[in-house]
C-alpha cells in the first residue's frame, strides 16, 4: 500500500489545524434545503444538522425522543399522540409547539406528492393540535411502520413556511447549526446556533459539507486535511487508510441490500427452479470478497440483518451441480442467454461483472447493459404492466429505514408495486406474500408484525425472486479525534454532538 | 497550303523530377523520423489487432478470485485486475476493440462531414448557411454533452457510443472540407471543367472530391487518436464499451477505483492509450507535412 | 468585312458586389462595362490592356462562366445572354477556352488521356472506348504531345508542354471559336514562340476563330487581325492590328506602346511614361476612366465619358480628343 | 577599372536527402560600379540561385554554397561570419524582388518595415528613422508618403509597393543594388515607371545596378552589359548592343530570334526546340547541345569554356573555341582571382 | 468597427432563437423522466404524477417551450427543478470559477505551446523539434481524466503540494488548469509549428532576411505576428469550450464549474438548468468567435472590418 505520506498533515487544510471547524465530504451532491423536500440521504443528512425531527435514532438503530418527549398510540392503533419539547425556539424567532409540527405535517400533506416526504403521511386522516405542546396525529389504517416515518420528519419554522422562504438561502430549523452559505455544487457552510436548546451544544463553530463525486479525490482530501470525515470510502480503499496513522476507519454494517431482480414473469425466470439455480450458482463469498472486497455480508434473507424485523433463512449453498441439476429440471440444461441492466457506477459495473462470469459457469449467457440513471428509470417505469415488461434481471440495491420493514418489502415483492407504481422489477406476484405484506404492515404489535415478516422472508427466500448477493458493510473514515459523527445502517450521518477531542 | 506543317518539338521530353504523392510521402517520412517510427508502431498495432486473440500469455475473460489485483510479475506481466484476470491479455484483446471504436467512429464522422462539406462548400450560399450554422450548434454544444445525450438516447453499448462520437467528429470535418472546397472550388481547373460542359456532379465527384482526399485522410490520422479518447472518457462517465469487454477506456475507467493501491490497473491501459493516440497523432503530424502543409484547422 | 460574324457581343455589362453582409453599403467592381464587339469567322481579335482592366472577365462572360448583367452576346447567330448551364452546355463543343496558367487549368489527379477524353464523354456519352482513344491520341499527337504520355499526370510535364495538353483539350471536341486567356504569359521566351507557332497552325488547320487575350502587345502584334484596347472596364480603341500599331489614337494606347521595352538597344524613343498608378477598379475615375494619367486631360474629360466613334481610318476609339474634331 | 562585385566559380546545390543537384554550376562575372549589368536567361537556369548565393540568402532552403568566392569591394563574403555579413545585408548591398506584393510583410505597416534597416543600419533614432524614411518615400515618387507609412502592403498598388521595396533597399545608400526581376509582376506602363526610377538611381547616386531578368526588353532598356545564363552557367557576356546586335551563342541568338517584335511582320517565329534540361539530370558535354542547330559531335562529349575574345566578349561555345585558341579562359581562372 | 460588432450580434438573435428551440427539442428527447427520478423508486405513480404537475411537466412540450421562452425575454432563465434555485444563481455562482480556470488553462497552454512551437520551427527537423513535438503532442495522447487521476496521486497525495480538490485558495487551480490545458498546449504548438514554418518560408521573410535583420527580430518581428492569427483562432475556440466547463476534468478534480453543474443537472433531467445553460454556452461560443473574429482583423491587416 502506498502509506507513505503520513505526515502530510502538517501542511494540510484548515480542518487539521483548526478545531472548531469540521469538513464533511461525500459523493452525491447536496439537492435540497426544503426540510421537506430531500429524496437522497445525502439531503437529509445535511439537513438533520438545522432542522431537527420529533424523533431521532441511537447508533443501535433504536428511537429516542428529540424535539419530542414521548408518544402514545390509541388502542385501536390509530391515533398517535406526541408530547413535545416546551423550550426550543426556531432560529427565525418563532416558537416550536403544537401548531407548528401541524403546520409541518399539513404542509406535507397538502403537497400530495410533490414534496418527497409526503410518502412518510400517506395514512394520515388528519393532524389536530391537542395541547399546546400535543398534537395528535390520525391514521386510516393502521400502520405498524408509522412512528418510524413521522418520527424523523424535519420541523421548520411555521413563520419561515407560511412567508415561503428560500430555504437554499436561509434557514429556520432548531438545529445545532444555522445555513450559513449554500454554493450550490461546490460546498454547504452551516454555523453553530448560539441558541441551541441543549446547552453545551454544538461542540464545533462551524461544519462544512462537500459533495466530492471522484473517489480518489475525497480519499486524498480526507489524507491531506482538507476533510476530516469522509463517505462513502470505496472498499478498496479502506486499506490504505488504515494504515494511516492519523485516519481512522469505522465499517457500518448498513441496511443497503445489493440484489438482482428477476422478472419472474418472463421466460424462463416464471420457473422457480431457473431463479434457485441461479442463486445456487452464485458465490455470495467470493462477491463479498472480489466486488465489496470483503466488506459486506452474505445475504440470507430479503431483509437485512440489520432491520428490526430480519429473520434469518437457509442460504443457498455454491453448489453448481445442484445449480445445473435445477436447471436441468426447468428444461434448460443447454442455459440460455439474458440481459442484466444496471447503472452506469463503478460499483454496479463490478457487481453485474461478477454475476455475469457465476452465471456463465452454468451456461447462462448474460450481457451487461449499463445505463445512465434517467434512462434507466425511464426503462424500468415505461412498462404499464408485467407483460409489456422488458426488464430481465436488474442489478440494484435497497437501503431502507432500520426499523421499516415495510418499506423494505412493499415496493419491492407486492404486486401492487409493479413498475411504474413501486419497485418490484421482479414483477414478483404471489397472493400470499401480498397478504403477509399487508399484515404485517397493519398489525396491532410488535410480536404480530416480526411474525408476519418472518414468514414473508421464508416465502421470499423460497421463491427467489432475487439474486441474492450481500449487504453492504459501510466504511467510513474521518481525522483521528473527531468525536460525536455516525453514520446509521440507513445511510444517514448525525452530527449534533460532533467535536474535536 | 494543302497540309499545314503542324510543329511537334518533341525532341526530347523532360520529365520533370516530382514523384506520386506516395514516394513523396515515404521519402519524406524517411526524412520525418518521428513519422517513421510511428509508422512501425502503428504496424505492430495493426499486428496486435490482427492476431491479438492468439498471442494472449491468458484467457483474458477468465475469472480467478484467488489471485485478484496482483501487481505486476514475471507471470503476469502487467498484473490482474479485480477479476483476476490477466491485464496484459485483455490489453492486446482490447486493441482490436479500441481501435475499431476509434477507426469506425471517425471513418463515420469523416463520410458525413465530407459529404456535408462538399455540398456546403460548393453550392454556398443558403445551403452553406444553413449547414454551417447547425455545425456552429453542434460545435458549441460541449462534445460529452452530445454523447450522453446521444448514448440516453439510442442506448448504451459499443455502436452507440461509434455513432455518438461519429456524430460529434462530423462537424469539424464538414468544416475542414469545407473549406477546402471554397479553395479549390477557385482553382482554374474547375473553371476550365465548366468550360468543357462538365455537369456540377461531376466536377464536385471526379474533380473537387479527389483534391480533398490527402487532407481528409490526414485528418483522420489526427482524429482517431482523439476518438479513442473520447471513447474513454465516455467509459469513465460510464457511458461505454459493456463493462466486461477488454476496451482501453472500459479498462480504465474501472481502474480507477483500485488506483491508491493496483496502480498498474490504471497504469497499463493508460499507456497502451497514450503509445497508441501519439503514435497515430506523431504519424498524422508527420502524413500532414507531407500531404497537406497548409491545414489550419 | 464579311457580315457574318461568330461572335457579337453588344453592351455587355458584368459588377461584381465587393460588399459583405446585409447591411453593408452595396460597392461594386466595374469589371467589364458597357463593351461591345464582334469577330469574324477565322479572324483572331485580341483584346489587350493591362492587370485588372477586365480582360478574363470578358473571356468568362463569352465563354458563359458568368452570367451578364446586361447586354447580349449571340454566338453563330444564337443569343446566349441570361441562358441556364444546360442552354450553355449545348455550346460548349463549339466554343472553347484556353487558360493562361496550364498547370492550375488541368485538373492535378487525372492522368493525360482522361483529361482530354473527359469533353468527348460529357458531349458524346455514346462514343465507343476505342474511338474516344483514336481521338484523343490523334488531338494530342497534333498538339505535339506523342502517345508514350497517356498515362501521365500534369505535373510530370513542363509548362509549355501543360500547355499543350490545355490546348489539346479544347480542340478535341473540334470548336469553332476558341478563347484564349493569356495562353502564353506563363511561359518562357523561347517556349512561348513554340505555342504561337502551335496557335498558328492549328487555326489553319481548323479554321478557327480566336479570341486572344494578352497584356503583350508584341504578342498581341504578332498573332492578331484585330484589336481591341481595354482601360478599366472600357474598350477604348478598336482596331486592326496595323492601323493600330502604326498609329495609335487613344493616348492611352500610345502610352502602352511606348512603354514596350525595346529590344533593340541601339532604337532609344522617345517614350510617354504614364504618371500614377492604375485606378482601384472598384473606385474608378469619373467621366473618361483614364483622365487621371492621360496627358492630354481636359476639363471635359473629368466629368463625361466619352463615346466611342469610327474615325475616317476604320478605328473606333473613345475619346474626347477625336470628339471635338467630329463635332 | 576593378570590379565591385566579383563572383568567381560560383557553385551552388540544392541537397535533399537522396540527392545533390547543383544550380548554380560555376559562375563567374563580374559588375563594376556605377555599372547597370542584366542577368538574363530562361526560367530554372539559376539567376535567381546566383543572386541569393552572392547575399547569401540562402538560408531557410535546403540550398548551400559549394564552392567559388563572391568578392565584394575585396573581401571575400563567403568567409564572413552570419554577423559580418547582416552588417553588409541592407546596408552596403541590397536587393529588390520579383513580387512586390509577397515581399513585403502584410502584417507590419510601411513605415514599420521600412524604418527597421534604418534604424538598424544608421543608428538613427526612431524619429529621425521615420522622418528619414518619409524622404525615402518621397524620392522614389510615392505621393503622400506621409499617410503611406502607416498603412500596410495591401491597401497600395503592385507599383507603389515596388517602388516601397526600392526606397526600402536604397535607404542605406547601398553601393550595390541586385535587382530580381523587379519589374516582372508589373505592367508594362507601371514597369516604364520603374525602369526609369532605377536609371535615374543609376544616374543621381552613381548605384551600381545587377538587374535580372528574363525579359530581353527590359535588358536592352536599361543595361550596359548583358551576362546570359543557360542551365547554371553563363553562356555568353558582354556589352548589350553588341550582345543584341551580333549573339555569338547559339542560345543567345535563338532567344533574341524567339521574341516577336513589334512592328516585324512574321508569320512564325523562330522556335528553339525541345527544353532546358532538367539540372538534376545534366547531360553530357554542352549543355545547350540537344537544342542547338549547330551541334557539332564534341558538343554532346565535352563541355566549351568560357572564353574571353579580343573585342572582349566572352562566349561558351565549341564554335569559337577553335578560332579564338588565345583567348583568355575565364572558367579556369582560380579562385584566388585577379 | 461599432457598427460592425452590433450587426453581427443583431444576426446572433435569429441563430439563438433556432438554437434555443433545438436545445428544446434535444434534451426532451433525452429519455428521462425528473419527476420520477426526484420522486425516489418507492414513490407510487400517483406521487409522481402529483410532482410531475405540480412541476408542470404535464403541459404539452410545445407549450412548455413557449412558457420558457416567454420567462426567457423577460430576463428569467428559470428555476431548478431540484433545487428550486434559480439558474442564474446557479450560473453565477459557477461562472467565475470556471472563467478563471478557463483563463488560467489557456494562458498557460499559449504561452508555453507558442514557445515550444517556436522552438520546433526554428530547429525544425533537429532534436529540439522532436522534443517539442512529443511533449506537444503528448498533452493530447493522455485523456484527461487519467492525467487527472495521476496528477492527485502524485501531487495531491503523495508530495501534499497542491489540494486534490475544491478552490479554496488558488492552489485549488493548479492541477485542473494543467490537466485541461495539456491539450491546448499541444494544440497550439502544433498549430505554431505549421504556421511559422510555413510563414518563415515566405517572399517577406527573405526580404527582411536581405535587410540585415537578425534571426530573432525575423522570427518575432516578422515571422509571429503572421503566425499569430492562426494560433488565436485556435486559442480562441478553445476558450469558447473552456467555458462550458469540462465534465471530466470538474468531475475528477471536484471542481465547482460549469461541467459539473451540466452533468448533475443533466442526470437529474433538470430542463430549466439543462436548458438555460446550454443555450449560454452557444452564446458564449458565439461571443468568443465574435471576438476572436474581432481580434483576428487586428493582427490581419487585410481582413479590417469598416
Ligand atoms: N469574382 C470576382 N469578384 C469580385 N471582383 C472580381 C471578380 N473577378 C474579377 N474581379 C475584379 O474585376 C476586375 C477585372 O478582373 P479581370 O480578372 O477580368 O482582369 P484582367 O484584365 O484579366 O487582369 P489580369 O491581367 O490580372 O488577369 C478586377 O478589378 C478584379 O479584381
Ligand atoms: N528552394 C529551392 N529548393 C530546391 N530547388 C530550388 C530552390 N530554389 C530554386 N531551385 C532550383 O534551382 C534552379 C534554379 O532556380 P532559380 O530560381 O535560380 O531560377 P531562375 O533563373 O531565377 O528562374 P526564374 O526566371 O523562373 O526566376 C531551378 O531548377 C529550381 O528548381
Ligand atoms: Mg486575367
Ligand atoms: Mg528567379
Amino acid at each position: 500500500t502506498s502509506g507513505s505520506s503520513d505526515e502530510g498533515d502538517s501542511t494540510g487544510g484548515d480542518g487539521a489545524a483548526d478545531k472548531s471547524e469540521v469538513t464533511i465530504a461525500f459523493q452525491e451532491n447536496i439537492q435540497t434545503m426544503d426540510p421537506h423536500n430531500g429524496s437522497a440521504g445525502i439531503d437529509n443528512s445535511v439537513q438533520y444538522a438545522i432542522y431537527e425531527s420529533m424523533f431521532t435514532p441511537d447508533e443501535d438503530g433504536e428511537l429516542q425522543p428529540l424535539l419530542a418527549t414521548d408518544y402514545e398510540i390509541s388502542d385501536d392503533g390509530l391515533t398517535y399522540t406526541f408530547k413535545l419539547r416546551d423550550d426550543v425556539t426556531f432560529t427565525d424567532g418563532a416558537e416550536f409547539n403544537a401548531d407548528a409540527v401541524k403546520a409541518n405535517l399539513d404542509r406535507i400533506i397538502d403537497s400530495e406528492g410533490s414534496l418527497n416526504n409526503y410518502k412518510s403521511l400517506r395514512d394520515v386522516e388528519k393532524v389536530e393540535v391537542a395541547d399546546d405542546y400535543e398534537v395528535e396525529v390520525t391514521l386510516n389504517n393502521i400502520n405498524s411502520q408509522f412512528i418510524n416515518k413521522i418520527g424523523m420528519l424535519r420541523m421548520a419554522s411555521p413563520d419561515a413556511l407560511e412567508n415561503d422562504i428560500d430555504f437554499g438561502e436561509e434557514s429556520a430549523g432548531t438545529g445545532p447549526f444555522v445555513l450559513e452559505k449554500w454554493n450550490h455544487g461546490d460546498s454547504l457552510v452551516a454555523t453553530k446556533n448560539e441558541d441551541y436548546w441543549e446547552e453545551d451544544l454544538p461542540k464545533v463553530d462551524k461544519v462544512t459539507f462537500k459533495p466530492i463525486p471522484e473517489d480518489g479525490s475525497r480519499i486524498a482530501m480526507l489524507k491531506t486535511g482538507e476533510a476530516d470525515y469522509i463517505f462513502p470510502v470505496p472498499v478498496n480503499d479502506v486499506e490504505s487508510l488504515e494504515a494511516e496513522d492519523n485516519i481512522e476507519v469505522s465499517v457500518v454494517e448498513s441496511t443497503y441490500v445489493n440484489y438482482a431482480t428477476i422478472n419472474t414473469s418472463k421466460e424462463p425466470f416464471n420457473k422457480k427452479e431457473v431463479r434457485q439455480a441461479m442463486n445456487y450458482a452464485l458465490n455470495q463469498e467470493d462477491f463479498v470478497k472480489v466486488v465489496k472486497n470483503g466488506y459486506g455480508i452474505v445475504s440470507d434473507s430479503a431483509l437485512p440483518a440489520t432491520n428490526n424485523y430480519y429473520a434469518a433463512q437457509e442460504p443457498y449453498d455454491y453448489d453448481l451441480e445442484k445449480a445445473k441439476e435445477l436447471l436441468a429440471d426447468a428444461g434448460y440444461e443447454d442455459g440460455f442467454s439474458t440481459e442484466i441492466w444496471g447503472s452506469d457506477s463503478s460499483k454496479d459495473k463490478r457487481g453485474m461483472q461478477f454475476i455475469q462470469q457465476q452465471l456463465g459457469e452454468i451456461g447462462i449467457d448474460v450481457e451487461i447493459k449499463q445505463m445512465e440513471r434517467g434512462t434507466l428509470s425511464d426503462e424500468i417505469n415505461k412498462p404499464e404492466s408485467a407483460e409489456d415488461s422488458e426488464v430481465e434481471m436488474w442489478y440494484v440495491g435497497w437501503s431502507s429505514q432500520v426499523g421499516d420493514a415495510d418499506n423494505a418489502t412493499n415496493p419491492l415483492f407486492s404486486s401492487s408495486s409493479f413498475p411504474p407504481n413501486g419497485s418490484n422489477t421482479a414483477y414478483y406476484d404471489n397472493e400470499k406474500a401480498d397478504k403477509l405484506i399487508e399484515e404485517g404492515l397493519h398489525a396491532k404489535s410488535e410480536e404480530e408484525a416480526a411474525e408476519k415478516y418472518a414468514e414473508l422472508q421464508e416465502i421470499l427466500w423460497d421463491d427467489a425472486p432475487w439474486l441474492f448477493t450481500a449487504v453492504d458493510e459501510e466504511p467510513t473514515a474521518m481525522r483521528k479525534g473527531l468525536k460525536g459523527i455516525w453514520r446509521s445502517a440507513d445511510g444517514n450521518f448525525y452530527l449534533r454532538e460532533v467535536e474535536w477531542e | 497550303m494543302s497540309e499545314t506543317q503542324i510543329t511537334t518539338d518533341q525532341t526530347q521530353f523532360v520529365e520533370t523530377k516530382q514523384d506520386s504523392n506516395f514516394k513523396r510521402l515515404l521519402r519524406s517520412f524517411k526524412k520525418n523520423k518521428l513519422a517513421l517510427y510511428s509508422l512501425y508502431v502503428i504496424i505492430l498495432l495493426l499486428l496486435i489487432v490482427i492476431f491479438g486473440p492468439w498471442i494472449t500469455p491468458y484467457d483474458p475473460q477468465e475469472a480467478n478470485y484467488d489471485s485478484i489485483l496482483e501487481a505486476p510479475s514475471w507471470q503476469h506481466l502487467a498484473g490482474t485486475d479485480e477479476f483476476g484476470k490477466d491485464v496484459l491479455s485483455r490489453l492486446i484483446v482490447g486493441a482490436r476493440l479500441s481501435l475499431g471504436v476509434g477507426v469506425s467512429a471517425v471513418l463515420l464522422g469523416a463520410v458525413a462531414g465530407t459529404i456535408l462539406g462538399l455540398i456546403s462548400g460548393f453550392f454556398g450560399k443558403w445551403v452553406d448557411r444553413v449547414i454551417m450554422r447547425i455545425c456552429d450548434i453542434l460545435f458549441a454544444f460541449p462534445d460529452l454533452v452530445l454523447a450522453i445525450a446521444m448514448v440516453a438516447i439510442l442506448g448504451p453499448g459499443m455502436k452507440n457510443v461509434i455513432i455518438a462520437i461519429a456524430f460529434f467528429s462530423t462537424p469539424s470535418f464538414a468544416r475542414i472540407v469545407r473549406g477546402e472546397t471554397l479553395e479549390i472550388k477557385e482553382r482554374l481547373f474547375i473553371e476550365a471543367e465548366r468550360s468543357i460542359g462538365a455537369k456540377k456532379s461531376r466536377i464536385i465527384l471526379r474533380h473537387v472530391f479527389p483534391q480533398t482526399i490527402s487532407t481528409i485522410i490526414v485528418y483522420i490520422t489526427m482524429n482517431i487518436g482523439g476518438a479513442i479518447i473520447s471513447a474513454a472518457s465516455l467509459s469513465f462517465l460510464g457511458l461505454g464499451a459493456s463493462p466486461s469487454s477488454p476496451e482501453w477506456g472500459a479498462m480504465l475507467s474501472a481502474s480507477r477505483d483500485y488506483i491508491g493501491h493496483a496502480f498498474h490497473l490504471i497504469f497499463f491501459p493508460g499507456l497502451a492509450v497514450f503509445i497508441t493516440v501519439l503514435v497515430l497523432n506523431l504519424f498524422g503530424d508527420g502524413l500532414r507535412d507531407v500531404l497537406d502543409p497548409k491545414t489550419r484547422d | 468585312m464579311t457580315s457574318n460574324p461568330v461572335l457579337e457581343i453588344k453592351h455587355i455589362k458584368k459588377y461584381f458586389k465587393i460588399s459583405k453582409g446585409w447591411f453593408a453599403e452595396k460597392k461594386y467592381v466595374k469589371a467589364v462595362d458597357d463593351v461591345s464587339f464582334s469577330i469574324e469567322k477565322g479572324r483572331t481579335a485580341s483584346i489587350v490592356g493591362e492587370s485588372g482592366c477586365g480582360k478574363s472577365t470578358l473571356a468568362r462572360l463569352v465563354n458563359g462562366l458568368i452570367e451578364a448583367d446586361s447586354g447580349e452576346i449571340v454566338f453563330k447567330g444564337n443569343d446566349l445572354t441570361h441562358k441556364n448551364e444546360a442552354v450553355w452546355r449545348t455550346f460548349r463543343q463549339p466554343m472553347q477556352m484556353i487558360f493562361q496558367d496550364p498547370y492550375a487549368s488541368l485538373s492535378p489527379q487525372m492522368k493525360i488521356k482522361d483529361l482530354v477524353a473527359e469533353p468527348l464523354l460529357i458531349h458524346y456519352p455514346k462514343m465507343s472506348k476505342a474511338e474516344i482513344e483514336k481521338i484523343v491520341k490523334e488531338t494530342l499527337d497534333i498538339c505535339g504531345i506523342g502517345s508514350q504520355h497517356l498515362s501521365k499526370y500534369p505535373h510530370q510535364f513542363s509548362g509549355g508542354q501543360r500547355q499543350r495538353i490545355g490546348i489539346a483539350r479544347a480542340l478535341v471536341l473540334r470548336p469553332e471559336l476558341v478563347i484564349l486567356d493569356e495562353p502564353v504569359s506563363a511561359l518562357d521566351v523561347s517556349v512561348q514562340a513554340q505555342i504561337l507557332n502551335l496557335l498558328k497552325d492549328l487555326q489553319e488547320k481548323f479554321d478557327l476563330t480566336y479570341l486572344f487575350i494578352s497584356h503583350d502587345l508584341s504578342v498581341i502584334d504578332h498573332i492578331s487581325d484585330d484589336v481591341a484596347v481595354m482601360y478599366l472596364g472600357n474598350i477604348v480603341e478598336i482596331s486592326s492590328r496595323d492601323t493600330l500599331f502604326e498609329s495609335p489614337k487613344h493616348p492611352y494606347t500610345q502610352a502602352l506602346l511606348s512603354s514596350v521595352p525595346d529590344k533593340d538597344p541601339k532604337l532609344k524613343r522617345e517614350r510617354i511614361i504614364l504618371k500614377g498608378e492604375i485606378p482601384n477598379a472598384a473606385n474608378p475615375p469619373s467621366g473618361c476612366k483614364f483622365h487621371t494619367r492621360c496627358p492630354f486631360a481636359m476639363n471635359v474629360c473629368k466629368e463625361v465619358a466619352p463615346v466611342m466613334q469610327t474615325l475616317d481610318n476604320g478605328t473606333q476609339v473613345a475619346c474626347h480628343l477625336y470628339q471635338e474634331n467630329q463635332s | 577599372m576593378t570590379g565591385l562585385l566579383e563572383v568567381n566559380n560560383l557553385k551552388t546545390a540544392f541537397i535533399s536527402d537522396d540527392k545533390t543537384t547543383q544550380v548554380v554550376r560555376g559562375v563567374s562575372f563580374a559588375v563594376n560600379k556605377g555599372e547597370i549589368v542584366g542577368i538574363v536567361g530562361e526560367s530554372g537556369c539559376g539567376k535567381s540561385v546566383t543572386s541569393l548565393s552572392i547575399m547569401r540568402l540562402l538560408k531557410g532552403t535546403s540550398g548551400t554554397i559549394q564552392d567559388g568566392e563572391v568578392r565584394f569591394h575585396d573581401q571575400n563574403l563567403l568567409d564572413l561570419s552570419e554577423q559580418k555579413m547582416r552588417k553588409i545585408r541592407g546596408n552596403s548591398m541590397s536587393m529588390i524582388f520579383q513580387d512586390p506584393m509577397t515581399s513585403l510583410n502584410p502584417v507590419l505597416k510601411i513605415g514599420r518595415q521600412l524604418m527597421q534597416g534604418i534604424m538598424l543600419h544608421l543608428k538613427y533614432p526612431k524619429e529621425k528613422a521615420r522622418k528619414y524614411a518619409v524622404s525615402m518615400l518621397e524620392s522614389v515618387g510615392i505621393p503622400r508618403a506621409e499617410s503611406i507609412m502607416n498603412e500596410y502592403p495591401h491597401q497600395l498598388s503592385g507599383g507603389m509597393n515596388q517602388r516601397v521595396m526600392i526606397a526600402m533597399a536604397m535607404s542605406c545608400n547601398p553601393e550595390l543594388l541586385i535587382a530580381d526581376e523587379p519589374t516582372t509582376a508589373l505592367d508594362v506602363t507601371i514597369q516604364a515607371q520603374i525602369l526609369e526610377l532605377m536609371k535615374e538611381l543609376r544616374e543621381k547616386q552613381n548605384t551600381t545596378i545587377l538587374m535580372i531578368t528574363h525579359d530581353l526588353g527590359v535588358v536592352s532598356e536599361v543595361c550596359d552589359r548583358v551576362i546570359v545564363m543557360y542551365a547554371g552557367r553563363v553562356v555568353e557576356e558582354g556589352k548589350t548592343a553588341e550582345v543584341f546586335e551580333n549573339p555569338k551563342h547559339p542560345y543567345t541568338e535563338g532567344l533574341i530570334k524567339s521574341m516577336p517584335k513589334i512592328g516585324q511582320k512574321q508569320s512564325r517565329l523562330y522556335a528553339i526546340p525541345g527544353q532546358v534540361p532538367d539540372p538534376a539530370n545534366m547531360p553530357k558535354g554542352c549543355k545547350f547541345a540537344a537544342r542547338c542547330p549547330h551541334v557539332m559531335d564534341i558538343c554532346t562529349e565535352k563541355e566549351p569554356d568560357l572564353i574571353k575574345d579580343e573585342e572582349g566578349r566572352k562566349h561558351r561555345c565549341w564554335l569559337y573555341q577553335g578560332e579564338y585558341e588565345g583567348g583568355e579562359k575565364v572558367d579556369v581562372k582560380s579562385s584566388t582571382g585577379n | 468597427m461599432g457598427r460592425y460588432i452590433i450587426k453581427r450580434i443583431i444576426g446572433l438573435i435569429p441563430l439563438l432563437l433556432a438554437v434555443s428551440f433545438l436545445i428544446f427539442i434535444f434534451i426532451h428527447l433525452i429519455p428521462g423522466d425528473p419527476a420520477r427520478l426526484m420522486a425516489g423508486k418507492d414513490a407510487t405513480n400517483d406521487e409522481v404524477e402529483a410532482l410531475r404537475t405540480y412541476l408542470g411537466l404535464d403541459k404539452p412540450i410545445l407549450e412548455q417551450y413557449f412558457i420558457y421562452m416567454k420567462e426567457l425575454f423577460q430576463g428569467d432563465l428559470g428555476h431548478s427543478l431540484r433545487s428550486n434555485a434559480p439558474v442564474t444563481q446557479l450560473f453565477g455562482e459557477r461562472f467565475l470559477p470556471s472563467l478563471q480556470l478557463s483563463i488560467l488553462s489557456i494562458g498557460w497552454a499559449m504561452l508555453i505551446g507558442i514557445l515550444l512551437g517556436v522552438i520546433s520551427a526554428v530547429f525544425r527537423g533537429r532534436w529540439p523539434d522532436y522534443f517539442g513535438t512529443i511533449t506537444a503532442i503528448s498533452g493530447i495522447s493522455v485523456p484527461n481524466f487519467w492525467l487527472g487521476l495521476v496528477m492527485i496521486q502524485l501531487f495531491a497525495v503523495q508530495f501534499n503540494i497542491f489540494p486534490a480538490g475544491g478552490i479554496e485558495t488558488w492552489k485549488g487551480y493548479v492541477l485542473p488548469s494543467f490537466a485541461l490545458g495539456a491539450g491546448i498546449m499541444a494544440m497550439i504548438t502544433r498549430f505554431t509549428r505549421s504556421s511559422l514554418v510555413q510563414t518563415l518560408q515566405e517572399d517577406f521573410i527573405r526580404t527582411a532576411r536581405s535587410r540585415g535583420l537578425g534571426e530573432r527580430a525575423i522570427i518575432f518581428g516578422h515571422a509571429l505576428k503572421k503566425s499569430m492569427i492562426t494560433v488565436l483562432t485556435i486559442a480562441g475556440l478553445q476558450f469558447g469550450f473552456l467555458l462550458g466547463g469540462s465534465i471530466v476534468v470538474e468531475t475528477v478534480f471536484s471542481f465547482p464549474g460549469m461541467g459539473r453543474l451540466l452533468i448533475d443537472s443533466i442526470q437529474f433531467r433538470d430542463y430549466p438548468v439543462v436548458q438555460s445553460l446550454l443555450l449560454i454556452f452557444s452564446l458564449e461560443f458565439i461571443l468568443v468567435n465574435l471576438i476572436v473574429d474581432i481580434l483576428y482583423g487586428f493582427f490581419n491587416p487585410k481582413i479590417r472590418y469598416n
